[in-house]
């Protein structure tokens, strides 16, 4: 038996007893879920948002939603940074047919409206700034591939983009500070509720949404645009 | 129903996307994985879960794995240092090999990049695609793996059978370029070198020694070339590389290459 | 209100360091200050008897992210604000990005987050911004073997925070909650349960990951000896520190009593036999911080009030003179042209003073020579231990460093020829000086009675015996250095099945402590 | 179900990470590893006979537990932004040794030259 063999013999049985411990153990006691009603039992006239979930994300929970922002940030100047020194390359360009040009300039601007609908309609219906934000940016990627990077980087520069980017993320924070001033702690709602079901409603989660978006639509387009212009030589 | 259908489903696609050897269907494949996790959490009425999976787990993450393992417009060659056929000058890569290689990337469209490695590397990074073509002297005898092809041989070369205690012997005559050589003296020198006949080609018993025949050394019988390896699965590479070959020695510009370089 | 307003400020000036970068050193300056101001409120605020405490947005009890300011809490965030003075001195004059600004005060703002937050998923996101950040760093050179060492760190790190949250799911599952003191008493309800056991052991595992634990952080040894000196430094004083603080948490709501003590005897003795091998002077002090995290452990586990008060002393003296001694390493190993015995010794001549005398008062800290911190800390660390058994582990530990830090007595002593850059001067007389002054701070920390009985002529003689004592076995190892100890364990392909038996040795622990 | 899915993909994962190795698939079973954490996430908040919990006002109906989503969304991005990252660095690696084989790169790290590859002669 050689030692390959013994080595992915021996680590399946690791694995496998880990797997069959964590069910077991799981199945043993089961949850009763009438406990965790504690977060159902808040009428969403609390946060305004008759999307739950959001209200969680953008008003009860707001300082994870900040951390995760936070992240997200750090991931796209990490990837700015750490790719500059890598060699530069062109994205190869799509064919000049008349089919591809035609479906980046439908897909594109469908995109686009259905992100701004994600963004615009988050704390009423499943959706999000996050969501909104990735899906404008694979809009833009899908351009690119059809018009080619060049064009569109004339467009979306990335160096103003990045700038908009961290501006952007600064009115984040200076938002959530904002509270400070009318001597309620950071992070407290300042707009009124509203009543659920409205489109001005569930006070700021709005207008986080569409920062939220507009952060994330810079920041995954900087992503990209980054891995499109250099290479490893993977 | 369709819950436990898509439940069922993601294992085994899980399993099936990480058991594949190239890349690109792994990526694809994890993809795919991510739209039927997307599918799972709508039908267990997590819409807004659902909608950022696809978009971030699933969209997101392939599209910047696809773009950073794409081979772009690239004809990447490793290749052992051999003076006359591959080596640096300077800044500047020259050689008989480098020119027909030069202009075969142009005539294709590619743009070439030559990267040297020590010529054990050469054979490993081609037979795992890690380079599309590899260069620098290379004969090929019956030592070539099968997951290799080569090119029909562009330029005639000998081979001579080669004592390596020679070689441990009269170190200073060998040039110090990275390469075959300098790997044999070192392994001579630890003595971790079997007192073996090692076979050895035109070129390197030149640039061993400087031109000047070197005793020790007999031709072995029949006709040698060097030769390009490629992977098998580029026989679509290794045939317009043939092909290009053919027509340079067809209208006699590998001649002339041959005469610049060589002689 | 300074709860929130120390990780919130120390993000916003980390944004504003790369928006308006010009002004990055001004900035450092000013979140230093603001930091300190904000600090002595919570300690104040404490003193008074009335921990500050805040709940962001919580409708009810159990909804909102709360966050508390007890001593464990204030402690942790004042190591942090110290260390990242030091770094940020040490680093004044060096060209830096921007980024790297940017990073530090990330790193450090996550940090009082963690240290504050009461909540079980939170401190999950916190610890994962926390690894990004220190992923970042520690590849911030570029150098391959800094890469390598920083995707390993990126990829276990992000394993084990996998298996902490796979522990949140379940804990919330049957507590609704993720509140740490909301949910103590339905797990205390219902001790001995399955799913407990089950939660905590995910729990525990996955924080050891980043907690510096032998069994499960063997990414550490590489990542910290080679990241840049401030950067090591603030990884092993503080970003460590904070999986230590998560698993003090952890133990007050699960019984991780017997857990603590094993795991920490294990990383103890494992990590000094490690650091006694190696000739690399950095990898020694990595090893070290795996062994010292032992103390800290054992002291928490062993769950006597005076115990857990030493425990955290020595945590926060253990993150002073670690911290000094990587700056100090780094310095001299920059000099010397290598971090390894034999380079050092060669180049001893070239070592700066300054770097000299900070790795002497670092040594004596932490081979606990009285009254420097480690001895202070240790002292009442053990008067807190309960049974001769956990003295004895805690003897052995002490000898063994005092064994390995023999090693710096060859290159420590000649006259030097470089001058100490003045930056580097000042924080060396920075971190030195709270390491001189620790006793007062101990008792600001814990208790003047404690502190007193620390002085006592019992720990005086003992730790001279420990003193002589290891210099003797020093003498006697000193030929057979080094050892070549099996370093197949540290390599990517088995770290995550590693993890996974040490996930079995926690549940085997919890169900043997279990009642039932 | 899809607990005991989670956990088997969990599983699934970390042979992936264990046994693959190509850094890029290592990094592709990481991202099974999370998401198998998240998926049990969602399936914990689950309800029998539960609605997705968007609700007018006044309604009255059984919701499956919406936090739990709420934290799965931070968690998906925090997966997204890790592996991102650690794609980055590998093709710096990538840059240096030519080769993704983590094996071979921790080999080429500590010196290892000699191989048993004979020379293409």
């Amino acid at each position: 038996m050689s030692a390959r063999v013994r080595c992915i013999v021996c680590s399946v049985g690791i694995v496998a007893v880990f797997v069959v411990l964590l069910s077991f153990t799981y199945m043993m006691s089961m949850p009763n879920f009438t406990d965790s009603e504690r977060y159902l039992s808040i009428p969403i006239e609390a946060s305004g948002a008759s999307n739950r979930v959001a209200g969680i994300y953008l008003n009860t929970r707001l300082f994870d939603t900040l951390i995760e922002i936070l992240v997200f940030s750090v991931a796209v100047l990490g990837v700015r940074y750490y790719l500059r020194h890598s060699p530069k390359v062109t994205l190869p360009r799509l064919s000049e047919s008349a089919v591809v040009r035609t479906a980046a300039g439908i897909l594109g601007p469908l995109a686009l409206l259905l992100s701004a609908y994600f963004a615009v309609l988050g704390h009423l219906s499943p959706g999000g700034g996050f969501a909104a934000g990735v899906i404008a940016a694979s809009a833009v990627l899908y351009v690119a591939i059809a018009q080619g990077m060049a064009a569109t980087e004339a467009r979306f520069s990335p160096q103003r983009i990045a700038a908009a980017e961290k501006g952007i993320l600064l009115l984040l924070f200076v938002w959530v500070l904002l509270p400070l001033a009318f001597g309620e702690a950071p992070l407290s709602e300042l707009l009124p509720p509203g009543t659920p079901g409205r489109l001005l409603s569930a006070g700021s989660i709005l207008p986080y949404n569409l920062l939220i978006s507009v952060k994330v639509f810079f920041g995954a387009w900087l992503i990209i645009a980054a891995f499109a212009q250099h290479r490893g030589d993977l | 129903m369709a819950t436990y259908v898509l439940l069922a489903l993601l294992p085994i696609v899980a399993v099936v996307a990480l058991m594949q050897s190239r890349r690109l269907s792994a990526i694809i494949g994890m993809g795919l994985f991510s739209f039927l996790l997307a599918a799972v959490y709508l039908v267990m009425h997590a819409p807004d879960v659902a909608i950022t999976e696809a978009t971030m787990g699933a969209a997101l993450v392939t599209a910047i794995y696809v773009l950073a393992i794409r081979r772009t417009g690239r004809l990447t060659v490793v290749a052992d240092e051999v003076p006359g056929l591959l080596a640096r000058e300077g800044e500047r890569v020259v050689g008989l090999e480098y020119d027909i290689l030069h202009g075969f990337a142009i005539s294709q469209g590619l743009d070439l990049s030559v990267s040297f490695v020590p010529l054990r590397r050469v054979r490993w990074l081609v037979a795992h695609g890690e380079a599309d073509i590899g260069a620098g002297g290379i004969v090929p005898l019956s030592g070539i793996v099968d997951t290799l092809h080569a090119t029909p041989g562009h330029l005639e070369t000998g081979v001579y059978a080669f004592d390596t205690r020679e070689l441990s012997r009269s170190p200073e005559l060998a040039p110090d370029y990275e390469g075959y050589f300098s790997e044999l003296r070192a392994k001579a020198h630890d003595g971790r070198l079997p007192s073996s006949i090692t076979s050895l080609d035109l070129a390197r018993v030149l640039a061993l020694s400087r031109g000047a025949p070197l005793d020790g050394l007999d031709r072995q019988d029949g006709r040698h070339a060097y030769a390009f390896l490629v992977h098998q699965d580029r026989s679509d590479l290794q045939r317009d590389l043939a092909r290009y070959v053919e027509s340079l020695r067809g209208s006699g510009e590998l001649d002339a290459l041959i005469e610049r370089h060589v002689r | 209100m300074p709860l929130i307003l120390l990780p919130l400020l120390r993000f916003l000036i980390a944004i504003l360091s790369i928006t308006l970068s010009r002004a990055r050193r001004p900035l450092a300056v000013l979140s230093h200050v603001v930091d300190a101001a904000l600090l002595a409120w919570l300690a104040v605020s404490l003193a008074r008897g009335v921990p500050a405490a805040l709940t962001l947005s919580g409708a009810s009890t159990g909804v909102g992210i709360s966050l508390i300011g007890d001593r464990i809490a204030i402690t942790f965030s004042a190591l942090a604000w110290g260390l990242s003075l030091a770094a940020n001195i040490y680093v004044w004059k060096d060209r830096l990005r921007p980024y790297f600004f940017l990073l530090m005060h990330l790193l450090v703002g996550a940090c009082y987050a963690l240290a504050f937050t009461m909540d079980l998923f939170n401190s999950y996101l916190l610890f994962e911004l926390l690894t990004l950040v220190s992923f970042l760093l520690v590849g911030y050179g570029r150098q391959p073997r800094q890469i390598w060492a920083s995707l390993r760190y990126l990829i276990l790190s992000s394993f084990g925070m996998t298996l902490f949250l796979f522990g949140v799911g379940i804990v919330y599952a049957h507590c609704g909650t993720l509140d740490v003191d909301v949910l103590r008493p339905v797990v205390a309800a219902s001790a001995g349960e399955p799913w407990v056991l089950l939660s905590a052991a995910l729990l525990t595992a996955g924080v050891s990951v980043k907690a510096g634990i032998f069994v499960f952080s063997l990414w550490l040894p590489a990542a910290h000896a080679r990241a840049m000196p401030p950067v090591s430094a603030l990884l092993s004083g503080v970003v460590i520190k904070m999986g230590v603080l998560e698993l003090f948490r952890l133990a007050d709501v699960f019984p991780l009593r017997l857990p603590l003590i094993v795991l920490g005897s294990i990383t103890g003795v494992l990590g000094i036999a490690y650091a006694v091998a190696t000739h690399d002077i950095k990898k020694m002090l990595a090893f070290h911080t795996l062994s010292q995290i032992g103390y800290v452990l054992i002291g928490f586990g062993a769950d006597t009030q005076v115990a857990r008060l030493g425990a955290l002393a020595y945590a926060v003296a253990h993150g002073l003179f670690k911290a000094l001694l990587f700056l100090s390493v780094g310095d001299a190993a920059a000099h010397a042209g290598g971090s390894e015995l034999p380079r050092l010794i060669e180049g001893k001549a070239k070592i700066p003073w300054g770097a000299r005398i900070a790795l002497l008062i670092g040594t004596l800290g932490i081979v606990g020579l009285p009254p420097l911190a480690g001895f202070d800390a240790k002292a009442i660390l053990e008067d807190g231990l309960p049974s001769l058994g956990l003295h004895i582990v805690v003897w052995l530990l002490s000898v063994g460093t005092v064994v390995s830090f023999s090693k710096f007595v060859p290159f420590l002593f000649a006259r030097s020829t470089c001058r100490t850059q003045r930056p580097h001067a000042w924080a060396y007389g920075w971190l030195g000086g709270l390491i001189l002054a620790f006793w007062p701070l101990s008792v600001l920390m814990t208790s003047t009675s404690l502190c007193l009985h620390a002085l006592g002529p019992m720990h005086l003689l003992e730790s001279l015996a420990i003193l002589l004592a290891g210099g003797g076995a020093y003498a006697l190892v000193r030929r057979r250095l080094p050892v070549s100890l099996p370093d197949r364990i540290f390599h990517l392909e088995e770290s995550p099945l590693i993890i996974l038996l040490g996930f079995f040795l926690v549940f085997a622990l919890l169900l043997v402590g279990a009642p039932g | 179900m899809a607990i005991i899915v989670s956990f088997v993909l969990l599983g699934i994962g970390i042979l992936a990470l264990v046994l693959r190795r190509d850094l890029v698939i290592k990094l592709l079973a990481l991202g099974l590893v999370n998401a198998s954490s998240i998926l049990f996430l969602v399936s914990i908040g689950n309800r029998p006979g539960g609605r997705a919990p968007i609700q007018s006002p006044g309604e009255i109906a059984i919701l499956v537990d919406p936090l739990p989503q709420a934290l799965v969304l931070s968690a998906i991005v925090v997966n997204f932004a890790i592996l991102a990252l650690a794609l980055v660095f590998v093709m710096i690696l990538v840059e240096r040794y030519h080769t993704t084989d983590a094996q071979r790169i921790e080999h080429e790290m500590s010196q290892e030259t000699d191989e048993e590859e004979t020379p293409c002669l």
